[in-house]
């Protein structure tokens, strides 16, 4: 299936663009996801276990994908 | 109640007036403005960048939760996106209430959970050409980035 | 800092404008106004009289205490005087601070102490022509006189 | 000595004017103030022990008093 993530502020710097368009196979989960970032952005300033929003709202790492999903990975916010 | 992601200058009066009612007698109003000072170092100027339509909805689930768990749904927040410079608002919270302890606690949780929760981010420019995205949170630095 | 009895509207924006300050990134305006019900009863409007040379002494205190607590000086308060209609202004208090948490606590402190402890009476108007001195404390009605 | 006494709102309305001027005996302390005034009004709606300011500053009851003070009988305040 065909996932679209979103980058934002310093996550997107370090991939050097705000968005990449991900083949995950059926029942991948967000965990997936945050590794082929990781891989991208290798060393690049997203830690570990950042925030992540599937569809506009926060999610665990665990949850499950569904085709046409919309992931964001969240740096640290600072609104306000 | 309203919530919004704006792009233009906020105009607070105008916010303090959209929750005026007859029955309520206490007014808050918070404004957050960019400052000149962040722990030490000069700023000239921010810019705030957003994942706009999740935002939206933080905002909006905020204040369901502030008009529920403070029972009043005179409550109106909007955040600013984009250039702002030294004094600009950059987000406004305006609930009015029967009363005034309510009204307090209801634009503070408005604020405190617009901070930890909404997807919105901040990029200080300081006078030697440089900016630095900031988190509120820890006040670290989590990305720099010549201009 | 400013503290005044003042015996025509309040301008809520320009007392906002007067804490603006580029070091200060919150400000928090406290605004009360006449309503409609207070306790069930329909009002129709509220005149408010003070001692006025201790009223001002009074809100002057107040408003160096929470200087003083919290560290700002950037605190203005004034409460009107005379006959008020309703959702007129009564009362107004600006309060900017590098940091929200404390710009929160001083205008809660004022309004609080200013409650307790400005000698400023208040007298409701009814539909039917009544007027009663309230006290804001009780609620109670401390007195009753034909108008 | 000569002290001029305030009374406001509700106990203004009480006595029927908003001021009185006490001569005092030296040494008179505000209790002796309140006496006069509760004598003035008689039952109407004074407690016994108001409120009561010397001078703009609020005072207690064995406060002495000097010539040409101004004593104010507070009533509930309702400001706000």
């Amino acid at each position: 299936m065909t996932v679209r993530v979103l980058l934002f502020a310093s996550y997107a710097d370090a991939l050097g663009r705000p968005d990449v368009t991900m083949e995950l196979p059926a029942g991948a989960r967000v965990r997936d996801v945050l590794d082929r970032v990781k891989a991208l952005v290798a060393g690049k300033r997203v830690p570990d276990k950042p925030l992540v929003a599937v569809n506009q709202r926060y999610a665990r790492e665990d949850q499950a994908l569904g085709p046409s999903d919309e992931v964001a990975i969240i740096p640290p916010v600072a609104g306000g | 109640m309203r919530a919004a992601m704006v792009d233009r200058p906020i105009d607070s009066a105008a916010l303090l007036k959209e929750v005026a009612d007859h029955r309520n007698g206490a007014s808050v109003l918070f404004i957050g403005t960019v400052r000149e000072l962040n722990d030490g170092e000069p700023v000239k100027g921010l810019d705030y960048s957003a994942y706009g339509a999740m935002a939206q909805k933080e905002l909006g689930d905020i204040a369901a939760e502030a008009a529920e768990k403070f029972d009043t749904s005179d409550i109106v927040v909007e955040h600013r996106v984009g250039e702002l410079g030294l004094g600009d608002v950059s987000v406004a919270i305006a609930v009015a209430h029967p009363h005034r302890g309510q009204a307090f606690d209801a634009a503070r949780y408005v604020i405190e959970e617009l901070k930890k929760r909404a997807p919105i981010w901040k990029r200080e420019h300081y006078g030697d050409g440089r900016a630095e995205w900031v988190s509120a949170a820890s006040k670290d630095l989590v990305g720099v980035r010549a201009k």
